[in-house]
């Protein structure tokens, strides 16, 4: 029992009292009840962020003990440098949600909130599983309360937005299950840091087409999660029918899950799989990019459009992370904690104004600016963070994911950067729909600016994309590392040069070596 | 061959005076019955018929048969007339597994006082007590008439629910006694009346026994608990629909399976044919003794001037009883007499009990009824079996 | 041999009691007739058991048929207290009636 | 130094007054954005002062900002002669600006919200001109298309103002799209982003990385600098508030594509190619943006495509290897363009909005102040010597002729044409009877102090600012073989156009009409800006809305995708519904499987001969 | 002898089981039941099995059928009527054959005519056996099958009982 396991079940401890609190008791307790516990988590997971040795690389607060007999199948949790942020980011958000939610739930309070928290813990509990039986565990509990948050809570087509998010995301996961399976079958253990070892030391080898099937039954599992084109079309659908704080959630943890585990488990497990599929993915991540910019543009739906933009989005992580390079993978990290910030403020911004004026039809709006400036304003700080602005968080990952792939493949950076361009279009163009023009007679009347309430949930992200953006060096080390590590395990080194001509002899000592922990 | 024809010789003779002697029971049984209840309620009875009424049951047989034997339009007739042959003979098999006595030495022939003896001849009277349930189900509803339907509703839900106290409270003795065979059951309890089981060993089966009698009026539809056939209420039950003979045989085997049910508690719980104390203290001359003291009476109340009719019967039977007192004193006959005698002595009594109640108590009313065997009877059966259970599983080591 | 009756009668008789429970469970509607027609079935397999028992010379086909026993009063006590509520409930005993699991 | 506070000074006075500012009096808005702006630009020459000889660069590192594997990122800002000139333009003139914006936008509503703005603004911009390195460049590059995108679309209740915000953006990221590649490119190739390094590097590294990098470095450039054929976004522009198109769409941000090919000399110069292309492109949106300002009506707009014209002159010279004469041009550009959006604004602010020049005439008695003014930025940019715009251009003609004579004649004519348009407006301005209606008044003090100030840069500014001389030695010299000749035909092309427009506006006034009806095409032609924008719709933005709506999200996303999706589900209903006709809720039919399941087990056994004996 | 005897109870087993089917009248194949079960309880006195014979007709012929009678009773279930599809012509031929298969093979191969029961042959049916077998070997599911019955007897109450509103 140390302060992980503690970070890990205080959501579930926070469910069951979620789900204690009596039916008869107003609305009001369950929502305090919580703020207070998602607030209290938060608090404890930055104690993990206090005691993370980031100096270190690798897997820290190690806790493995017994839990199934037979097979053997150990509760094993710890976290990493990449895993940490991402609890952080699962704990950081839960609270927003909470605060979001407080107006806009107003039937079954309680069970909404307890499937909140109940989703918090398997979104925490997938990060930070180091057991393989465990990790689909938790893949799969997180599963359920979303189902639920969109299938009751939600909009009118919910049931079918409901369906098919859980339909998608189950036919991965029967993947992803059997081929864990097998890998037990085979090593006869479902710790993943074992399994590492007897891949390192030789004791364990897939074969060539065994290799890539397992990979792609992982992948694909992770992919329809990312979503990766052309897996991607349950997350609009489920984004627009979820409530506010399943669409934050949703967009902004549970999709790092499928990227999370391609980095996590895809890379280190199979890399020679992995590194033969890379021009497939990266093609897959770039039509995904600007495929999704593009429907983006054209989306009459506030949810649907953000939706899309998170396909564009997640497909900067995928491409980073198969570029195979130091800065590709660093990015795809930033880049999940970048989305999730970002997109997740923009989803609180959609639930905001839909939670005013009932509508998420871009149609609806126009002129909000004049009556409400600092909504706006907000907005639109926002709205540049996801289009890529310097000095806001996502340029970072952008850029580092960008410039990854530029070093592993030029022609994939210039297909890509359109997404940039086109990211410029569809957002400032649903802003100015949106936000400018004169003001209607629905809008004039219905659309205050923001409360204290809102602007408490919607000022600790603002101050997130800003420092994440201009002080990247308080999240990157960390992720570095263990990127680095990933990189090493994955035993691939693409390899590039800094110069494809002939030095001048006295100019290589000014360059740093480009060559990281490669053994190629 | 000869072995086997003899068998079946003998066999087939005792079975001729098993259902004489039971048929002249029966027959009788009721005379005795309307007689006793009769004194009960301080009225003479039967009178007409022959002295003190003893042709009666003549009498009534020659009218059953002579009546114009009815068949009812609208009744299921195959079932209709299946009911009492069902009823009268499965009230009449069980006798066949009943002892009477012991093994006896007629002439050349060796055999045992039981028309035959099964390994599991307890469960046998139970099978064919629980199939009489048909006859009289399948009379009322075969009557075609709402009076007879409730009845044999009744009484089927009536039978099935106290043939679970009644198994229960047969069962304790057994435990007792470790056999399941009849025969043996009645030597287990051999050696005097605390070696029977209803005062038996460490725990005597006295509550046993009463649950019994209880489940047995219920089984036998008698008084108190004759719901199905209540005249007030429902006519007449199951048999409103059924005359002469048919009805006879309903009536018959109700008062068989009086018979069979007493026989059954002889059996089970009062030793059947054994004698309540040794030989040595004169258990021998009981019944003399009885039949004399019997004879004395009949003769002093011969001698009354003031009882005219029965000036010449009394001294008669007065003098019939000396004679038979004198037999028991008959070295030859004694071996087979006296267990015949305590057998017939101790079933006497508990038919003799059957009319008693009959004579004093009221009718149940249903719902009570049910609830009696099902809250009460069988909760206390149950703890009944248990505790000797435990107590023969403790005893026995 | 008049005092032998081969075993495979007995088996033959059960098959015959079986199949005449199948063709009372599949051409009767009436619930209760096809209630009864399962206790036959049930029957037909206890005689087997019992068959067995004898080819064996071993006391656990009676022990089975002992339980078969059991178990068929139980599905009795239910089963009619099931056919007793259906009817309460829809004033008929024909099997076909009772389908509402149908859509 | 504290260079540090140079960009930090306008962003605390954005963050003030863009937090508080709707509590703050005018006055108090106008201190902090002002004092802001003008403590930086003090801050800037006492940096220059203690700089001394100014032959030493200083560059200064505050933080990492991003390290990732060999990427090392620092927030470093950088000084050297370049920065200097750059610094006091953008200075300079920006705190003109502000102080011109006071008596501008004393009407307007949401006046802190454009006072915040414009210190962001300049925030940016002297990020951009500080930056070290190339990302930091690009921060700040990207930070000042943010801020005219917000100025552009300043009034946001008008719709064509929003638009044209979102144009210039999006425009303005198809340039970085060309810019970010390049970066992407350097570091591929070199190892790092940081100037020094990138630079120290270029001079080895072979001509067709040289060239590459260049070229997608001048995507970018002509983005941000509005060059064919990215220029489309600047006239737009001009939907925002004049001290806007004055100080972001005239004198400083769109000038940061000169100066950061300016920047980037090195690479370019050993990429002669992608040189070409530059004057080449330079040449092209100079001549075309001049022949489309021939016939331009709005005030604004006139100048918006002079402003284009010119910067095209600039990349000439930037293309002809005259760096110093381009950042020349940049300087004198930046003082009479402002000069003339000034004016032009402060006309505007006099008609109290109007802009149509067909509106106005005969305002010279009545703004005089304005109208002086005005005369000055005419005679500038006309090319007059000896006043600033004769120097710059000439320097900028001579190296072109050396470098192509064609480029220079086009830019001969250019020359006629700028002078020709410049004297229209003014003439249709303040010379003949007023047209209008609006009640002219003169602009208050606080307006036309920077005119004047503005008025004698451009006047002497030329000489006063040897520019060349002073970037000599950061610059590879040109050798320049004065030819006069060169520089009479150029003046005397400028006169021409004056002359032209005389004759054509003032002597004849209803020649020009006559000569639009005679040239009736081409007139339509330039009158309709070559109907690029038609054009670019057309080809580009509808295809590209219309085939994601129709084909990529109806068609492959809901069509085909989901359709597949949900057709596998509708498929496994349909086999599901002809199964379930077998689960009929009718006992008896199962009885008669089962039985007939039996059936088969027992033929199975009998024929595979599983039974046992 | 055993063979009259089988022959006899066989055949009055066959035909009250053929009643059972043919009989619309659900009481009239109640009692056919009844005898089907009689007939079967002498078998397996033929087989050795007292035990079982006696329960046969304790429990099932007394009691389960006793139930089926009453609840018949109860319901006055008339004969059926001609309601619903027929199973009569996929379900004929198939027992057809289904009888006819199984008869084969126990005869043909299971079990030959040398296997022969005699009354008598086998007397480990008594009361004795199947307790001390019921107690030792058998006890769990003996547990289990009292746990059925109350699990039964409990199913029946809440079934059968009025609603209570």
């Amino acid at each position: 029992m140390n302060l992980l396991t503690l970070v890990l079940f205080l959501p579930l401890a926070a469910f069951v009292i979620a789900l204690a609190i009596p039916r008869a008791s107003s609305a009001r307790t369950s929502r305090l009840w919580a703020l207070i516990g998602s607030l209290g988590i938060f608090a404890a997971s930055l104690g993990l962020l206090a005691w993370f040795d980031r100096t270190a690389a690798g897997e820290q607060f190690l806790v493995d003990v017994p839990w199934i007999g037979t097979p053997n199948i150990h509760f094993a949790v710890s976290v990493n440098g990449v895993s940490l942020w991402l609890v952080l980011l699962s704990t950081f958000l839960t609270p927003l949600c909470v605060l979001i939610s407080w107006n806009s739930i107003k039937d079954r309070c309680k069970e909404f909130y307890a499937f909140l928290l109940l989703l918090e813990f398997g979104l925490v509990g997938v990060f930070l599983a180091q057991d393989l039986f465990l990790f689909y565990v938790f893949w799969e509990v997180s599963l359920v309360p979303m189902y639920f948050l969109i299938g009751i809570w939600g909009h009118d087509r919910r049931i079918y937005a409901a369906v098919k998010f859980f339909l998608y995301t189950m036919a991965g996961s029967v993947l992803m299950l059997a081929a864990i399976i097998y890998i037990y079958n085979k090593t006869l253990t479902f710790s993943y840091p074992a399994i590492l070892e007897m891949l390192a030391n030789g004791k364990l080898s897939f074969p060539a087409g065994e290799q890539m099937l397992l990979f792609l039954a992982f992948f694909i599992a992770f992919a329809i999660k990312v979503p990766l084109f052309p897996l991607h079309t349950w997350l609009p659908d489920a984004h627009v029918e979820a409530p506010a704080a399943g669409s934050i959630m949703l967009a902004g943890v549970m999709l790092k899950m499928g990227t999370y585990g391609i980095l996590h488990f895809c890379l280190p497990l199979f890399p020679s799989a992995a590194r033969a599929c890379a021009p497939w993915i990266g093609v897959l991540a770039i039509i995904g990019i600007v495929y999704g910019s593009l429907v983006a543009l054209v989306q009459p739906n506030l949810k649907k459009l953000v939706a899309y933009t998170s396909v564009a989005h997640l497909g900067f992580v995928v491409l980073g992370i198969f570029s195979f390079t130091q800065q590709g993978l660093d990015g795809a990290v930033y880049q999940m904690l970048n989305h999730g910030v970002s997109t997740g403020a923009l989803f609180l911004f959609v639930g905001i104004l839909y939670e005013r004026r009932h509508s998420l039809e871009i149609a609806d709006y126009g002129g909000v600016a004049t009556v409400a400036p600092w909504l706006s304003a907000a907005f639109l700080i926002t709205t540049l963070a996801s289009i890529g602005l310097p000095m806001l968080n996502n340029f970072v990952g952008e850029f580092l994911v960008l410039q990854g792939t530029a070093i592993a493949n030029f022609t994939w950076t210039v297909w890509a950067s359109l997404g940039v361009i086109l990211s410029a279009c569809y957002m400032l163009w649903m802003y100015q729909r949106v936000f400018y023009g004169e003001a209607g007679p629905e809008v004039r009347g219905h659309i205050p600016d923001l409360n204290g309430r809102e602007w408490a949930a919607i000022l600790p992200l603002i101050v997130m994309m800003v420092w994440m953006g201009v002080y990247s060096q308080s999240f990157l080390p960390p992720v570095g590392k263990n990127t680095a590590r990933v990189l090493e395990q994955t035993n691939v080194n693409v390899p590039y040069r800094v110069q494809q001509w002939d030095r001048p002899p006295g100019l290589s000592a000014d360059l740093p070596n480009p060559h990281r922990g490669g053994t190629n | 061959m000869e072995l086997l024809d003899s068998f079946i010789f003998i066999t087939l003779i005792k079975a001729a005076v098993v259902l004489a002697v039971l048929l002249t029971t029966l027959a009788y049984l009721q005379w005795v019955e309307r007689k006793v209840i009769a004194h009960v309620q301080v009225r003479p009875g039967p009178y007409r018929v022959g002295p003190h009424g003893l042709l009666q049951p003549v009498a009534d047989i020659i009218k059953l048969l002579t009546k114009e034997d009815l068949l009812p339009p609208y009744v299921n007739k195959p079932l209709y007339l299946l009911a009492p042959f069902l009823a009268i003979s499965m009230a009449l098999l069980s006798i066949s597994v009943i002892p009477f006595g012991p093994m006896i030495k007629v002439g050349p022939v060796i055999t045992w006082m039981q028309l035959t003896d099964l390994n599991i001849g307890v469960l046998f009277i139970l099978a064919v007590s629980s199939m009489g349930v048909y006859g009289i189900a399948l009379a009322g509803w075969a009557s075609n008439n709402k009076y007879a339907l409730i009845g044999g509703l009744r009484s089927s839900a009536q039978m099935i629910s106290y043939e679970l106290p009644m198994s229960l409270a047969i069962a304790a003795p057994l435990l007792i006694s470790n056999t399941l065979s009849l025969r043996e059951l009645v030597m287990s309890q051999a050696g005097g009346i605390f070696h029977w089981n209803i005062l038996h060993g460490p725990f005597p089966q006295v509550i046993s026994f009463i649950i019994f009698m209880i489940a047995a009026f219920a089984e036998t539809n008698r008084v108190p608990f004759d719901l199905p056939e209540a005249e007030n209420e429902l006519v007449a039950g199951f048999h409103t629909e059924y005359s002469s003979m048919k009805f006879a045989s309903f009536f018959m085997a109700e008062y068989a399976n009086m018979i069979t049910v007493s026989a059954m508690a002889t059996l089970l719980f009062l030793g059947g044919w054994m004698a309540p104390w040794p030989v040595a203290w004169g258990a021998n001359l009981v019944p003399t003794v009885i039949f004399a003291v019997a004879g004395v009476t009949a003769l002093y109340h011969g001698a009354n001037a003031a009882r005219k009719r029965d000036k010449r019967t009394l001294p008669v039977f007065g003098i019939i009883f000396f004679i038979i007192a004198g037999v028991f004193l008959l070295p030859i006959v004694q071996s087979w007499l006296l267990p015949l005698f305590w057998f017939a002595a101790k079933t006497g009594a508990i038919l003799f009990l059957f009319m008693w109640v009959r004579a004093t108590l009221p009718r149940f009313r249903y719902d009570q009824l049910m609830g009696f065997t099902w809250k009460f009877l069988f909760p206390v059966a149950m703890l009944n079996l248990l505790v000797t259970s435990f107590l023969v599983a403790w005893t026995t080591k | 041999m008049m005092n032998a009756v081969p075993i495979s009668w007995f088996l033959t008789l059960s098959a015959i009691l079986f199949a005449l429970g199948v063709a009372g469970f599949l051409f009767r509607r009436n619930i209760i007739t096809v209630f009864m027609s399962i206790e036959l079935m049930l029957n037909a397999v206890n005689l087997s058991f019992v068959t067995f028992s004898y080819q064996h010379k071993e006391v656990s086909g009676h022990l089975f048929t002992f339980f078969v026993m059991v178990v068929a009063a139980a599905e009795a006590a239910v089963g009619l207290a099931i056919i007793l509520t259906v009817f309460k409930g829809r004033s008929t005993l024909n099997i076909d009636d009772v389908n509402s699991m149908k859509h | 130094m504290q260079l540090w506070l140079i960009p930090i000074l306008p962003l605390a006075g954005f963050l003030i007054n863009g937090i508080f500012g709707r509590r703050f009096s005018k006055s108090l808005v106008n201190t902090v954005a002002i004092g802001s702006v003008v403590l930086s630009f003090l801050w800037v020459l006492k940096t220059i002062f203690a700089m001394g000889d100014l032959n030493t660069s200083i560059e200064e590192h505050y933080f990492t900002w991003i390290q990732s594997g060999t990427i090392d990122i620092g927030c470093d800002f950088l000084v050297d002669r370049l920065t200097i000139v750059m610094l006091l333009v953008v200075t300079g003139i920006g705190s003109l600006i502000h102080v011109y914006s006071i008596g501008y936008m004393s009407h307007e509503g949401g006046y802190y919200r454009f006072f915040a703005y414009m210190n962001l603004f300049m925030f940016f911009m002297l990020v951009l001109v500080l930056g070290a390195n190339f990302l930091l460049l690009f921060v700040g590059w990207e930070g000042v298309g943010l801020c005219s995108y917000l100025l552009i679309g300043f009034y946001f209740d008008k719709k064509f103002a929003t638009d044209a915000g979102n144009k210039a953006f999006i425009v303005n990221r198809i340039g970085d799209f060309g810019f970010s590649l390049a970066m992407f490119y350097i570091f591929k190739n070199f190892g790092s982003l940081d100037f020094d390094k990138v630079f120290h590097q270029a001079a080895s590294a072979p001509e067709w990385v040289l060239t590459t990098i260049g070229l997608l470095l001048m995507v970018g450039a002509c983005g941000k600098s509005a060059q064919i054929p990215l220029y489309v976004w600047l006239p737009d522009a001009m939907a925002g508030p004049t001290p806007v198109s004055a100080l972001i769409h005239a004198a400083t941000m769109v000038t940061a594509g000169v100066y950061m090919t300016a920047r980037s000399w090195v690479i370019f110069t050993h990429a002669p190619g992608a040189m070409d292309v530059i004057a080449i492109v330079g040449i092209l949106t100079a001549f075309l943006a001049a022949t489309i300002g021939l016939a331009q009506n709005d005030i604004k707009k006139v100048f918006a495509y002079s402003t284009v014209s010119q910067l095209g002159y600039m990349f000439v010279g930037i293309g002809s290897g005259a760096f110093s004469a381009g950042i020349y041009h940049l300087v004198t550009h930046a003082f009479f363009k402002a000069l003339l959006f000034l004016g032009a604004g402060s006309v505007i602010h006099a008609l109290s909005g109007e802009q149509d020049l067909r509106n106005m005439g005969g305002l010279r008695k009545k703004i005089p102040i304005t109208f002086w003014t005005m005369v000055c930025a005419w005679v500038a940019i006309s090319g007059v010597p000896p006043f600033s715009g004769f120097f710059s251009k000439d320097a900028i003609l001579l190296a072109a002729y050396q470098h192509s004579p064609a480029i220079y004649w086009i830019g001969v004519v250019t020359a006629g044409m700028t002078a020709f348009y410049v004297s229209r407006a003014m003439f249709m301005t303040f010379f003949g009877s007023y047209r209008g209606t609006a009640h002219a008044h003169e602009s208050p003090a606080v307006m036309w102090v920077p005119l004047a100030v503005l008025a004698a840069l451009s006047l002497v500014g030329g000489w006063l600012f040897p520019i060349p001389a002073f970037l000599k030695a950061m610059f590879p010299a040109i050798e320049k073989a004065g030819n006069p000749m060169l520089m009479y035909i150029s003046v005397l092309a400028g006169f021409a156009g004056i002359g032209l427009a005389y004759l054509m506006y003032l002597r004849k006034p209803g020649m020009a009409d006559s000569l639009a009806q005679t040239f009736k095409a081409p007139y339509q032609l330039i009158y309709n800006k070559y109907f690029v924008d038609e054009i670019y719709s057309a080809t580009v933005v509808r295809p590209l809305i219309g085939g994601s709506r129709m084909v990529l999200w109806k068609g492959v996303d809901a069509g085909l995708i989901d359709g597949i999706v949900n057709g596998v589900g509708a498929r496994c209903r349909d086999v599901g519904s002809v199964l379930r006709l077998l689960q009929s809720g009718n006992i008896r039919s199962y009885a008669t499987w089962v039985l007939f399941g039996s059936v088969a087990l027992l033929v199975a056994m009998g024929l595979l001969g599983g039974l046992p004996r | 002898m055993d063979v009259i005897l089988f022959l006899i109870f066989a055949v009055v087993a066959v035909v009250c089981a053929i009643n059972v089917v043919v009989q619309t009248h659900p009481i009239s194949s109640a009692l056919s039941l009844v005898g089907v079960m009689g007939s079967l309880a002498v078998l397996y006195l033929l087989l050795g099995a007292e035990f079982i014979a006696a329960a046969q007709v304790i429990v099932y012929a007394g009691a389960i059928m006793v139930l089926f009678v009453f609840v018949i009773m109860l319901l006055n279930a008339g004969a059926e009527t001609k309601k619903g599809r027929s199973y009569l012509i996929p379900g004929a031929p198939l027992l057809i054959v289904f009888l006819g298969l199984m008869a084969y093979y126990v005869q043909r191969y299971l079990f030959p005519e040398s296997a022969v029961v005699r009354f008598g042959g086998f007397t480990g049916g008594g009361p004795k056996d199947i307790g001390n077998a019921l107690f030792t070997t058998y006890l769990l599911p003996f547990e289990v099958t009292s746990i059925l019955i109350l699990v039964a007897i409990i199913g029946a109450v809440v079934l059968a009982r009025k609603e209570i509103e």
